[in-house]
């Protein structure tokens, strides 16, 4: 606790600063793309939110499994603490591309398959949710959402080779990879490895502060009960 | 048969028993006592290996004990015959006629469970108990709604059961009749406290 | 086991018809889907494939809280718990019955139902393989939501909302195998993905469906 | 009364989100569908509206169950029969009840869907309103459909086959209304029917609710 | 203050009391006995106006009557006092502290219904009874699950309503300590025959 409590406004604030560093830098210090205008900006809130967005559900992952393996209460509240964080990057992806989407393809939505794997994330991250909240004995809550992440990790892997199969999309390919050789021009890409950076960090920040949330809620509640039995 | 050392039982976050100490041996039965919301329930799901136990033993041989609680476990849609011939399917055993001699269930037996009335439904939950083969019963308030004449029937099956070399716990607040029954009142184990107290309280130091 | 789905398959029957219903239910949706998109023939052919695997799921779906809740109401599901039977072999027994009830009068009635929607000739022995091959996973995948959400008593909406994501791979494969024989191209790849999707469901998720139950009833 | 609705409001707020779960399931019902008709643009967009009223109909019908199944279970239902709250206005609190935690939020939340389903620009104005006008008849037929099987132990497929085809009129009016609107024709006869249907369920159904009630609670 | 005369009840297709003849009389406790399957649950239900009779008459004011069966009607995601709040509200009274005082619940006011023992819950089902503030209770087995303390609690509850010029219509199978309570035993009353022997014995001959 004062290990994350010490590192925490640290962590923040660098956070912070690369994002709104990054996010100033792109947005009025790099040029307008010669085929997609201003628009282009909006990519360094899309991918680095939608970058997070799925990363989020690995972490989440690898959390439950500890939990499952080691019974850490931590872990099992830290994926609590993260569900939201990551449902709400995977909104700003979401709400990002389709903003992004009317001017570049002409509609809000389109059925591509990256775009559909999210949304289908989405829905995994609100069962998720879902079924934390309905649980009321948080170690019962905890196993069950345990072996929800275990079971949808898979079929959202499926889902999304499924779904590749289903529909060849519009959606960019990945342009930040180290050996291709049509990366995105450097203007625009040191200010995205900006965002992105400040965006993980900016998770891990919320994710430790969600979960030192829910670590006093847990104790707050027992201490309420506490209070009740004497 | 069942051995209990020092167990601790708790429901939710509350721990309500401790240090429960209960042997039962073959042909013995235990009336297990104790006032509404002392923990017999939680006891007994436990010993049957429905909830984990907070600390402490159970030893028992595996696959010996015959649970029943509060609820019935019955099949409305099914007549007594399917259900009690079901049970005795899962348990393995063939032989149903001794379980419908005990409670007297002949005339019922191909009525939709369903239709019958309280008392009937909880015989017919108890004549599973026969059905299962096993020798030791865990049952939770086996008597409610049961009339005189049927909590005399359940004694005899009880009785009948221990001479088989059985052995029965059984939370009641009635009077069963149970002439040598050992009465083990879980009063002086009820305890009122938080399991974990404050399960983080090393997590803010550290 | 056996005993185990005998009575289930029993009750389903006694309980107002379990095959009845299921297949009413997606008789009745595929009924209101010309009601909703209007009756234009030419739409209809293209959508039919897609509407009839997805009234199938629906169907599945509104049966899924029956798999479990009932036992639990009644006490049945901590007697079984506590019996020689593996609560593994519980639950694949209970997605068994699950399906002989659902899945299989589905598969056999769909062909019926492709007609009301003006499914494509070449569509309809498709649609049937199809169904037979991918809805054991939409059972087995039930089973798992239903165990998930035993003693919830949320109505089906949660149960619903958990088993949905997981239904899209079945459903994709699936409804892709019938437009795919419709239209005459090739079903194998979509196919061999939907039986692997089933067997591997039937393989791991009873595991996983007994550790939940295990957990809710504790 | 007010005692009643609240209680219900709060109950289904405490299983976990009586709102969240409606929507989200309407939401997965609308991201289904092009899984199954496949994703092309322009096919979409002619089914957009009546898929939605569709899936409105459909995260109706699975919380219907949740109506008086409770109540009956552990006895409330019973007592309220006792009670001085006469039956009919138990029916209509119920009603009211159900539509606030689904009907309601299915309203407010469908033009976000009609995006996902490339609804035409001018169909979004008349899908709401075509919902909230047509819901609450969803609502009161449901409820009626709920008092007629409750205790009936089938899940939920009964209940949905008897209720479906009292679905018809409201899905066909709807629907209409918002392809009308989508495609700048008049909306104004099938709005104003589909009104005629919530207003005259709302008033008369309570009382074969209450009726239906009775016999099945003797 | 309620009146039955020759009342004939029936369970299904099948009739199972006739010619019951009951007066209950304000003030007065009448305690309903008879065996398992005898027709107790049927006959209060009746008189509630749940079932309607086969013939006979019942007669009482309206809306006089508070019934209470087997199950305890409680919802377990609210907490004690939020299930009896919402009764009192049906039933047009403010006042649940005397109902809290009678079965000793104000320890559990704010917990969750679903989080108590049997016994706890039935207790909070009898409470119920105090905030109808109708003036004849009619109940199906109320001590079910209670311990010893607690049916001496309910039977001051009943005392007292008595005193207070209230009427009570009892089935049970214990002894509820009620002392000057009048004992019903309906079981001259039992019969079973079919309700309609050939509904269309004239059908065949029109
Ligand atoms: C609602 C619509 C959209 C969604 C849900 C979405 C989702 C995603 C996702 C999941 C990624 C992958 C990030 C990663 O893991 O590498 C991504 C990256 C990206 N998206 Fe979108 N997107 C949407 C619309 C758009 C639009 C309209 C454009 C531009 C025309 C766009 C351009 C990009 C680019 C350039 C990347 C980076 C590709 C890479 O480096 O891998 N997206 N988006
Ligand atoms: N689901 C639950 N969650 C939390 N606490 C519970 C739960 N069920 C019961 N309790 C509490 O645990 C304690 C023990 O309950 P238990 O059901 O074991 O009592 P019991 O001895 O069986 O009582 P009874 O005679 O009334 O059946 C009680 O104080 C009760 O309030
Ligand atoms: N739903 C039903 N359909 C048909 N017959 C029924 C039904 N319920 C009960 N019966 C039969 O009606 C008779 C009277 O039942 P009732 O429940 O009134 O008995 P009871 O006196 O309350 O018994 P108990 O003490 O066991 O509660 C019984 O013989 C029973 O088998
Ligand atoms: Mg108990
Ligand atoms: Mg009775």
């Amino acid at each position: 606790m004062s290990l994350s409590g010490a590192v925490l406004p640290w962590v923040t604030a660098l956070a912070v600063a690369m994002v709104v560093g990054g996010l100033i830098w792109g947005f009025f210090f790099t040029p307008n793309d010669f085929r997609q205008g201003a628009t282009v900006k909006i990519i360094y809130i899309h991918v680095p939110a939608a970058i997070m967005g799925s990363g989020t559900w690995f972490m989440m992952l690898a959390a439950s499994l500890v939990w499952v393996i080691r019974r850490h209460h931590v872990s099992a509240l830290a994926a609590k603490a993260a569900a939201p964080v990551g449902m709400v990057f995977t909104l700003i992806g979401l709400f990002t591309g389709a903003v992004w989407g009317q001017p570049m393809w002409g509609t809000w939505w389109e059925w591509d398959p990256r775009l559909t794997a999210f949304l289908i994330l989405f829905l995994f991250y609100l069962g998720y949710m879902a079924l934390w909240a309905a649980v009321e004995n948080p170690d019962t809550a905890a196993d069950l959402t345990a072996v929800l992440c275990l079971v949808g990790t898979v079929f959202a892997v499926i889902a999304r080779y499924a779904i590749l199969f289903w529909n060849q999309g519009l959606h960019q390919g990945a342009s930040l990879s180290m050996d291709t050789e049509e990366n995105v021009a450097d203007v625009f890409a040191y200010p995205l490895w900006t965002c992105i950076i400040g965006f993980g960090l900016l998770f891990i920040c919320l994710v430790l502060l969600r979960t030192r949330t829910e670590i006093r809620a847990r104790r707050l509640s027992a201490l309420i009960a506490q209070e009740r039995m004497a | 048969m069942l051995e209990i050392t020092s167990l601790a039982c708790a429901r939710g976050a509350v721990q309500v028993l401790q240090n429960v100490d209960l042997n039962l041996i073959a042909g013995e039965a235990v009336v297990l006592r104790g006032p509404n919301g002392a923990g017999k329930t939680t006891l007994l799901r436990i010993i049957a290996g429905l909830s984990p136990a907070l600390s402490g033993q159970i030893k028992c041989a595996s696959d010996s004990i015959a649970y029943s609680g509060h609820a019935d476990g019955i099949k409305t849609n099914l007549t007594v015959a399917q259900n009690l011939n079901f049970w005795a399917g899962v348990f393995g055993q063939r032989d149903i006629t001794t379980a419908f001699d005990a409670f007297d269930l002949h005339d019922l037996r191909d009525r939709p469970a369903g239709e019958m009335s309280a008392g009937q439904k909880r015989r017919l939950s108890l004549a599973r108990l026969l059905v299962t083969g096993r020798p030791i019963w865990c049952l939770d308030e086996p008597t409610v709604s049961l009339d005189q004449e049927n909590v005399a029937r359940f004694a005899s099956a009880v009785q009948a059961h221990l001479a088989r070399g059985g052995a029965a716990l059984i939370a009641t607040h009635i009077d069963l009749g149970l002439a040598d029954a050992r009465i083990f009142d879980i009063k002086p184990f009820m305890c009122r406290k938080l399991v974990e107290t404050d399960p983080f309280a090393d997590w803010e130091a550290a | 086991m056996i005993g185990l789905l005998i009575r289930d398959l029993r009750l389903s029957v006694k309980a107002g018809g379990g095959f009845g219903l299921a297949l009413a239910f997606f008789l009745i949706v595929s009924v209101l889907v010309p009601f909703g998109i209007g009756p234009e023939t030419a739409l209809l052919r293209e959508v039919s494939g897609g509407i009839l695997w997805l009234g199938a799921l629906l169907a599945c779906l509104l049966s899924l809280d029956r798999i479990f809740a009932l036992d639990w109401e009644d006490g049945s599901l901590e007697l079984l718990a506590t019996s020689p039977l593996p609560l593994e072999m519980v639950a694949i027994t209970k997605s068994a019955a699950h399906w002989i009830t659902t899945g299989l009068p589905l598969a056999l009635v769909a062909p019926l139902l492709g007609l009301f929607l003006n499914l494509p000739e070449d569509g309809f022995l498709w649609l049937v393989i199809s169904l037979l091959v991918g809805t054991p996973a939409l059972s087995a995948i039930g089973t798992f939501g239903a165990a998930l959400t035993v003693g919830m008593r949320r109505g089906g909406l949660l149960l619903s909302l958990l088993v949905l994501p997981l239904y899209v791979p079945s459903l994709l494969f699936g409804s892709m195998v019938v437009s795919n024989g419709a239209s005459g191209e090739a079903v194998g790849t979509p196919l061999a993905l939907l039986a692997a999707i089933s067997l591997g469901s039937l393989a791991i998720l009873p595991f996983a469906s007994a550790s939940v139950l295990r957990v809710n009833l504790r």
